[in-house]
């Protein structure tokens, strides 16, 4: 039960993160949905699928896998911010209101 | 020992290939030495073929559908010693340019092995695999010279190459779906079952699988890469191509169309017609595009599909004769179409010009040449004493005996048109120089060897090989017969 | 610091130990197998996966049940962060900036692990790294002032990441 | 009789030119090139007359020879039959090679060993055309000699040269291809390749197309475009054999391969009667615009190309009548044309070796420099043109012969165009030997030696057969055809007779008023050069030439080509979208079957 | 609609591409997708309904019936297929880069305009 | 099987959401950031297959893939920055 | 002139892709026929070369060749690119 | 030169993981879904993140084009010398001479395992080879 609650958790996580993407004005915003609740949403399911299968050879290699992502994950989206700000693109900026 | 001989033919000149890689002093010497093991170690199955005699291999002892074996019939006989005999000659005349290095040798090798596989294996995957390994090797070596016209016409030869080979796996799928298995004989036992309950699969296998080889054969509205490929590329390379690779996809095409469409389904999707009007298509059709060209070698690759149209009139016909024309017309096509990219290659480098009109004063220059081209033109051409005669004369009996009279008038007035293009080189050839006392140009630092015996040999052999074969032609009909035979008994069951 | 052959072994141990955990297999030919491609990789990268001057404050065991604290610190921050996320998703209230950050923490990959939390954590991603100053991009920037973004951002993580690293 | 005599014939010449391209290739200079050759001249000379003099007893002794070389190992193997017509014509062919050959050794200088060899070959492939039994040989030998023959006019390399060559091998070889159809035809409806066959097809599109081949090596009329081109391109003793020899065997194809479908005082059959018609009518035409054409040339060797074309005429007349008496005429007329146009040829060659040009207006008075020359080319000029004591007169007494039986129209036809080439005779002659010399040929000398030998040879030779007409007709002609149409009855000919005298008097009378009034008139175009622009004669010519027709083909042909060049894309993406429908088409066709 | 019929049209698609893009990479894109359908036919004319990837696990080597899994030719031969597709996609890029560094274009029209 | 089933969807559904910026996204960054996304749905969706499915071998090719797709993202991010950076 | 081109393309393709619909669509999917050759495969190929993963079973059991081939086609490939790419630019 | 420090401090940490990874893949091949051609293409990513991160003269210290060139070779050389082995222990060209051993254990394909090895390196190399050769000829990383 624990299992599918973490699972929904994750999948929750996971849709906003994606509706983010497509919401957000720019790069810069669309990668702070894409890296946060991507991660969050990959541990939330991980350790739901962890907690269903129990711990086993199999949950070895998905916490090999969750390690992975938690990893890369960040990295990925900082070497997408970093060639963007090389190449010059700006940050959206809210407009002020006075 | 001796059972694993047909691997054996592959499997050299591929090891050697890797060889010449690792060595720098003896690349030509292991390259033309495997190949000539490979001609012996063909030759020694020369007697139990030509017996009309199946030879087969089962790669890692896995027989039938189940793994990959190698069959060596009369059909593969033949093309496998074109093949490898005209290899032998394009390692020869390679010799003394210092341009060509170990990768040079290297990719003429593969090149030579995967046609022997592609010539060899029963499994149609298989043929793919090492038509694609082909096709890889020589779009290298069209770029071999890597300047700009070259890597242009080596990128259009593998776009539509890929093209080609996408439709040829395409339908190796229509027919895997059908029949659940992959040697062609398998496939030619099962697809009559699958023709009565799908036929519009095998049609459209049958299709893909014809317009793919279309495409490597280079027929009429198939042909975009030829020109290019067969005219920017070294002249060693345009004789392979021309002579050898270009037979490789009418093997495979006889080998789908005769052995697994065997007899009815043959008949009944009236494939024949097909054949026959590409035919006829691009014979008109390279005959005339050839008669506009200024370019020697653009002319001659014009010519090659010019050619295979009779070749492919052969095939369509359908006759013992006229598929006896067609296969030596093969033959002689390889031997004619090489020695005269081997002499337009001297030509190219002793003039420093690709024009017709630059090549004036060549016959006072090298005589010998000239004659072999002369000979090999005349070839072309139809002339009697000369090796295209006969076939011709045999596809115009068959044509004439299968009551496609017009084909014969087509074919002749196709040759009539190669002889306005090929007189018009030959007068040039014999013209005098222009007044002035040019320096042969020395084209990207190529170095004009004048009489050097490897440039030489070649061509002496190619040129001697059309006169023996006009004179005597009955030396290439047996051995296109047992091929013929072979094929005869698939089409009529 | 180490020692090569130091280093050799201990990357070997930790590859040896991975192997185990992929292949699941205890027969002699596996482990033969899986130590003598081990012993490659390690040889091919023990150079970089442990460096010199990669060193540790204090002993081992005490760092790992550091290292797990941080980790669910962590996460309990991811979660936090993500519910934020979503939050402004649905709202679109954003107010992005770039700020820059110092840091104290001399150690690469210390530098490196405080970065990646922050990107995975409260609307901030790391853009670049300069030295130890960090360009950190702001979803719902509260402040541009130097001093006090720092706080707000390296939170607690740099606390605990100083404890860890050097 | 089975023997290896047409086989040595045949393959010895082409041996000896292998031999004479593999080995003296480069290693020798000028001088003992030459000496090679003259020594391989004579042994050739030596001992095809050995052999041709072997064949020819045998054969006087009534039988017929056969050799079989390669049976099983070529196409259908070399085979080769003698009989009289093909000892008679291989005779003449070689002595008439043997004078050239000789000419030649003086006359040629560059190329020697491609010369040679060159002409070896020419000699072994039409002795293999004339011996060939079966009509795949005949095509071989045929293709062989054309293709020979191209070498040699291409040989003084100009740009006239090329163009001629050019112009001859397409339509050789067209020619060539028409023959090989109706072979591949005959073949294919009656299963063999023997010699009678082309009469036993069944229908009468394959014995057309031999014919129009025939014609087209033959230059009859309306095919004959590239004859004036080739013969004054070509080296002059090249011409003279070509002239004499090479368009002989478009006749020579003919009289072996078509002449039993013809009526020969049989029942006619109706495919008989129109072959007859066809070649009687082709015959009329190439005589009288051959001639008409001689006449209005001012090229030396050009004039002489168009009289080939009307002697051809005269050829073809005879053979086309469908007479015993008309066959032996035009056998004989051609053995006697392969002499005097040989010798003809020979001579104005000597005239331009000696002057170095070929224009009529260039030339003038040279009889007192170059007697012989002079005396020969008279003779050769009245033997063309029928008059009494020369060989010409007889053959055209047989032929008259023949044609009066036929119709009077045709024989005054005949006597007219003799005229004429009195006529074009009696300009040649006085405008190149007689009148006054021009500047620049004060210091003409005569020819050497060995090339007065074969004209004076040739010269005797005319005179000879001329004057023991009655005895060559009947020893040799009648014999050749015996073994063709059974001729026992040939009616007797008197050569020397009233109505004869008569006949070469009318001639000459005819020729001398024709040459008169066209001089004065100036209808044969020398005081003023070319002919102007749209003069009547000017038009005529161009017209009667039929030049612009081939022309205008082969420019359409061209023009056509590239413009397919021209549209025919560069563009990749073309290509592909072409794979695209093929395949659609493909699926279409199969599909909607 | 199944798909068999789907790796059809992508193939068309992928043909499409090669036939009218006129940048040099992208043709080998269009390549690149036909390679991936004829991957995508092969797959599924080996497919069964319900089967499962030819891999046997533990305790399932004995005595299985053998239906329940796909056929493994197909797949065994796509293997080599994709292979083969990636070596050529491979050349393609080294030629395109040569032809790039000589022409300064990748434009198929400008190209054949050039000499 | 139910579980199966609305994971595979739910995450399926997400991929082909992101797959809208990888078509409209205005610059190459947005079409990177998604395929980042879809790529780590992916692995997620094999994994999810590999524990409820029972097959353990689906677990390799998630690691393939997530290693593969990491790696790409780098590259393609590094082509992005383009060649004059090493200069600055 | 190129975009009547496209156009013209864009038929093309399209008739090409309705042609292959119309013919391919009764082609059955999920049960494929003459499958004793895969029954062969799957029952006896753990037997034969001793591999649980079938594919690999055919990949370098049964069908080694096609594999060896293979990699001289990506070796081929490999050494294409260093070719094209060696030298100056 | 390389990469930011990010990026290049991660990749150090995961390369010797994944190249173990490839490793992994490549041996067990014929119990896995896995194969020389996967693991090797894992293990030429780990070289390739190498050389993202590091810059190419970093990498070429220690994976050496030349070597790079010649493990090729071996690889394709090995291969073709293992199906000779075949001829030479009776049997057709490629046959499986090794026994075969228990199924599911790392040695039960026999002839396999070897073949997976020679097929990863070759494919390994074949992979940096080329990203060399296209990084090389456009410049520097």
């Amino acid at each position: 039960m624990i299992a599918y609650l973490f699972i929904f958790l994750g999948l929750v996580f996971i849709f906003f993160g994606t509706l983010g993407i497509i919401r957000f004005p720019d790069i810069y915003t669309r990668l702070q949905t894409s890296s946060k609740c991507d991660a969050a949403g990959a541990i939330a399911l991980l350790v739901g699928l962890i907690v269903r299968e129990g711990l086993d050879s199999l949950s070895l290699k998905i916490l090999i896998i969750l390690v992975f992502l938690l990893l890369t994950n960040p990295v990925a989206s900082h070497a997408i911010a970093r060639s963007a700000a090389i190449r010059g693109i700006k940050p959206w900026r809210k407009k002020k209101k006075c | 020992m001796s059972i694993h001989i047909p691997i054996l033919i592959i499997i050299l000149p591929l090891l050697a290939a890797f060889l010449v890689l690792l060595t720098r002093k003896y690349k030509i010497v292991l390259a033309a030495v495997s190949i000539i093991t490979s001609i012996v170690f063909t030759l020694t199955l020369s007697s139990r073929v030509l017996s009309n005699d199946k030879i087969t291999y089962h790669l890692g002892g896995w027989r039938g559908p189940l793994g990959v074996s190698l069959v060596i019939d009369g059909l593969g006989f033949f093309f496998s010693l074109i093949a490898l005999g005209l290899g032998l000659l394009v390692i020869i005349y390679s010799i003394p340019e210092k341009r060509y290095s170990r990768t040079y040798y290297f990719l003429l090798l593969v090149s030579l092995s995967s046609m022997i596989g592609v010539i060899y294996t029963a499994d149609i995957f298989n043929m793919y695999v090492f038509y694609e390994l082909l096709s890889l090797a020589v779009y290298l070596l069209i770029a071999y010279p890597k300047t700009g016209v070259t890597l242009r016409a080596s990128f259009s030869y593998l776009i539509m190459g890929g093209v080609g080979l996408s439709f040829f796996l395409l339908g190796v799928g229509f027919l895997y779906a059908m029949t659940g298995t992959l040697d062609i004989f398998h496939i030619a036992e099962r697809l009559p079952a699958a023709f009565n309950s799908s036929m519009q699969m095998v049609i459209m296998s049958f299709v893909l699988i014809a317009t793919g080889m279309g495409i490597k054969i280079a027929v009429f509205p198939l042909h975009g890469w030829l020109p290019d490929a067969h005219s920017m590329a070294p002249s060693p390379v345009s004789a392979l191509l021309s002579g050898v690779t270009v037979k490789i996809g009418i093997y495979c095409l006889i080998r789908v169309v005769y052995t697994a469409f065997s007899a009815e389904m043959f008949f009944l999707i009236n494939s024949h017609n097909i054949l026959m009007v590409l035919g006829v298509v691009s014979l008109l059709f390279g005959a005339s595009m050839a008669l506009a060209q200024k370019d020697l070698k653009r002319l001659l690759a014009y010519s090659t599909i010019n050619q295979l149209g009779v070749v492919l009139i052969g095939l369509g016909i359908g006759t013992e004769m006229g598929l006896t024309g067609a296969l030596f017309h093969v033959l002689n096509h390889a031997i004619m179409k090489s020695t005269l990219f081997f002499c337009a290659g001297i030509m190219i480098t002793e003039t420093g010009t690709r024009e017709v009109k630059g090549l004036s004063g060549f016959g006072r220059q090298q005589p010998a040449i000239t004659f072999a081209f002369i000979v090999a033109s005349l070839g072309m051409i139809g002339i009697p004493p000369v090796n295209g005669f006969a076939s011709k004369w045999l596809i115009c009996l068959a044509a004439v005996e299968a009551g496609y009279t017009i084909l014969v008038v087509i074919i002749l007035v196709a040759s009539a048109i190669s002889a306005a293009y090929y007189f018009r080189v030959i007068q040039v050839l014999f013209s005098n120089p222009p007044e002035q006392n040019h320096i042969p140009a020395h084209e990207e630092g190529q170095v004009i060897h004048k009489g050097n015996l490897f440039r030489v040999l070649p061509i002496y052999i190619l040129a001697a090989g059309c006169l023996l074969l006009g004179i005597v032609p009955a030396l290439g009909i047996s051995l296109a017969k047992p091929a013929v035979s072979l094929l005869l008994s698939y089409v009529v069951p | 610091m180490y020692k090569k052959s130091v280093r050799l072994v201990l990357t070997f141990f930790v590859l040896m130990s991975f192997w185990l955990v992929l292949s699941q297999n205890l027969q002699p030919a596996s482990l033969l197998i899986g130590a003598l491609f081990s012993l490659l990789a390690a040889l091919l990268s023990f150079d970089f996966f442990i460096k010199p001057d990669e060193g540790m404050h204090s002993k081992a065991i005490r760092t790992i049940w550091l290292l797990l604290i941080y980790v669910f610190i962590l996460i309990y921050e991811m979660f936090l962060a993500s519910i934020d996320v979503v939050y402004r998703v649905i709202t679109m209230d954003i107010n992005p900036e770039v700020v820059m950050i110092k840091t104290d923490i001399k150690s690469d990959l210390g530098i490196v692990l405080l970065a990646n939390s922050i990107t995975l954590t409260p609307g901030t991603i790391t853009i670049d790294i300069e030295g130890d100053h960090l360009y950190v991009h702001w979803l719902y920037a509260r402040t541009t002032h130097f001093g006090h973004a720092a706080e707000l951002i390296k939170g607690r993580f740099e606390y605990w990441l100083g404890r860890i690293f050097i | 009789m089975n023997s290896t005599l047409p086989l040595l014939t045949v393959i010895m010449p082409l041996f000896l030119s292998l031999t004479v391209v593999s080995f003296v290739r480069g290693r020798f200079n000028q001088a003992q090139k030459l000496r090679l050759i003259l020594v391989i001249i004579f042994i050739v000379a030596i001992a095809m007359a050995c052999l041709l003099g072997l064949m020819l007893f045998e054969i006087l002794k009534g039988n017929t020879i056969y050799g079989v070389f390669l049976p099983q190992v070529a196409l259908v193997g070399l085979r080769l039959y003698v009989d009289g017509l093909s000892i008679i014509i291989a005779i003449v062919s070689f002595l008439l090679w043997l004078a050239v050959s000789i000419y030649s050794i003086s006359c040629i200088k560059t190329d020697l060993i491609r010369y040679y060899s060159l002409l070896l070959i020419i000699l072994g492939s039409v002795q293999g055309v004339v011996f060939a039994k079966d009509l795949i040989n005949f095509y071989v030998f045929l293709e062989m000699t054309a293709v020979a023959t191209y070498f040699l006019i291409i040989h003084k390399r100009n740009i006239d040269a090329f163009q001629a060559g050019y112009k001859y091998i397409l339509m050789t070889l067209i020619g060539a291809f028409l023959i090989l159809l109706s072979i591949i035809l005959v073949y294919v409806d009656t299963g063999s390749y023997e010699a009678i066959m082309v009469t036993k097809y069944g229908g009468f599109i394959a014995p057309v197309l031999f014919l129009l081949g025939c014609f087209i090596k033959a230059g009859a009329v309306p095919l004959h475009i590239w004859l004036p081109d080739a013969h004054p391109a070509a080296p002059s003793p090249v011409s003279a054999f070509l002239s004499g020899m090479m368009i002989k065997i478009g006749a020579y194809g003919i009289i072996r391969f078509i002449l039993p479908m013809l009526n020969f005082d049989l029942p006619a059959t109706n495919l008989g009667e129109l072959l007859n018609v066809l070649i009687m009518s082709i015959g009329v035409a190439s005589m009288l615009i051959g001639v008409l054409l001689a006449l209005a040339q001012i090229d030396v060797k050009r004039l002489l190309a168009y009289h080939s074309i009307s002697q051809m005429g005269y050829i073809l007349l005879g053979i086309g009548l469908g007479t015993k008496l008309g066959l032996a005429g035009g056998l004989y007329h051609m053995v006697n044309h392969a002499m005097f146009k040989g010798l003809l040829f020979l001579c104005m060659g000597a005239v331009t070796y000696s002057t170095g040009t070929r224009k009529l207006d260039n030339l003038g008075g040279l009889w007192k420099k170059m007697p012989i020359t002079t005396s020969t080319c008279i003779i050769a000029a009245l033997a063309i043109s029928g008059i009494p004591p020369f060989n010409g007169f007889a053959s055209k007494t047989v032929l008259f012969e023949a044609v009066v039986n036929y119709s009077f129209v045709l024989k005054f036809v005949m006597m007219v165009t003799a005229a004429l080439t009195l006529t074009s005779f009696l300009k040649l002659i006085s405008y190149t030997f007689f009148g006054e010399p021009k500047r620049p040929l004060i210091t003409v000398k005569e020819v050497p030696l060995l090339m007065q030998l074969p004209m004076i040879v040739l010269a005797i030779l005319c005179v000879l057969l001329g004057i023991n007409a009655q005895f060559v007709l009947d020893r040799f002609i009648v014999f050749a055809i015996t073994g063709l149409v059974q001729p026992r009855s040939i009616p007797k000919i008197e050569f020397w007779t009233q109505d004869t005298a008569l006949d070469a008097f009318f001639i000459i009378t005819l020729g001398f008023v024709a040459y008169i009034a066209a001089s004065k008139l100036g209808l044969i175009g020398r005081e003023k050069k070319e002919f102007e622009m749209g003069s009547f004669m000017a038009k005529l010519s161009k017209y009667l030439s039929m030049d612009r027709i081939y022309c205008n083909i082969a420019i359409l042909i061209d023009k056509l080509c590239k413009k397919l060049d021209s549209v025919h894309p560069r563009d990749l993406n073309v290509h592909i979208s072409w794979v695209l429908l093929t395949l659609i088409t493909l699926f279409v066709i199969l599909f909607l079957q | 609609m199944n798909p068999v019929n789907i790796s059809l049209l992508v193939f068309m698609i992928g043909l499409y591409g090669v036939m009218s893009k006129n940048n040099l990479i992208k043709k080998i894109m269009g390549l690149t997708i036909m390679n991936g359908s004829i991957v995508l036919f092969f797959i599924s004319i080996g497919y069964r309904k319900g089967g499962l990837a030819p891999i046997l696990e533990k305790g399932t080597t004995g005595g299985i019936p053998t239906t329940i899994f796909v056929d493994p030719l197909p797949q065994a031969l796509m293997l080599t297929a994709i292979v083969i597709g990636i070596s050529v996609t491979a050349l393609a890029l080294a030629l395109i880069v040569k032809i790039y560094s000589k022409y300064k274009t990748l434009d198929i029209q400008q190209l054949s305009k050039e000499r | 099987m139910t579980a199966v089933t609305i994971i595979i969807t739910v995450l399926g559904i997400t991929a082909s959401l992101a797959l809208y910026r990888v078509i409209f996204g205005p610059t190459p960054w947005d079409r990177l950031i998604a395929v980042n996304l879809i790529s780590s749905k992916v692995v997620m969706i094999m994994v999810a297959a590999a524990v409820l499915f029972e097959r353990r071998i689906y677990l390799d090719v998630a690691l393939v893939y997530a290693i593969i797709g990491f790696v790409s993202i780098i590259a393609i991010s590094k082509f992005l920055e383009g060649e004059d950076t090493d200069r600055k | 002139m190129f975009k009547e081109m496209k156009k013209v393309f864009f038929i093309i393709i399209i008739l090409a892709m309705a042609i292959l619909f119309i013919l391919s669509a009764d082609i059955e999917y999920g049960n494929p026929k003459n499958l004793d050759a895969a029954n062969y495969y799957i029952e006896q190929g753990l037997y034969d070369t001793g591999a649980i993963n079938l594919v690999a079973s055919i990949y370098l059991g049964y069908r080694a060749y096609d594999t060896l081939i293979e990699t001289i086609v990506l070796f081929v490939a490999v050494a294409g690119v260093v070719f094209c790419l060696r030298g100056k630019r | 030169m390389g990469s930011s420090k990010i990026i290049r401090t991660i990749a150090q940490k995961l390369f010797p993981f994944i190249m173990l990874f490839g490793f992994y893949l490549i041996s067990n091949g014929h119990l896995s879904p896995g194969g020389g051609f996967q693991g090797g293409v894992v293990l030429g990513t780990a070289i390739i993140l190498l050389a993202l991160s590091h810059g190419i003269e970093q990498t070429e210290k220690i994976f050496k084009s030349r070597w790079l060139n010649m493990l090729e070779k071996l690889g394709i050389l090995t291969l073709i010398f293992l199906g000779f082995l075949g001829i030479f222990f009776g049997y057709s060209f490629l046959g499986n001479f090794l026994p075969l051993g228990r199924p599911g254990q790392i040695t039960s394909g026999g002839l396999m395992l070897p073949f997976n090895i020679a097929i990863g390196i070759k494919v390994a190399a074949g992979v940096s080879a080329i990203f060399y050769a296209l990084i090389k000829y456009r410049g520097e990383i």
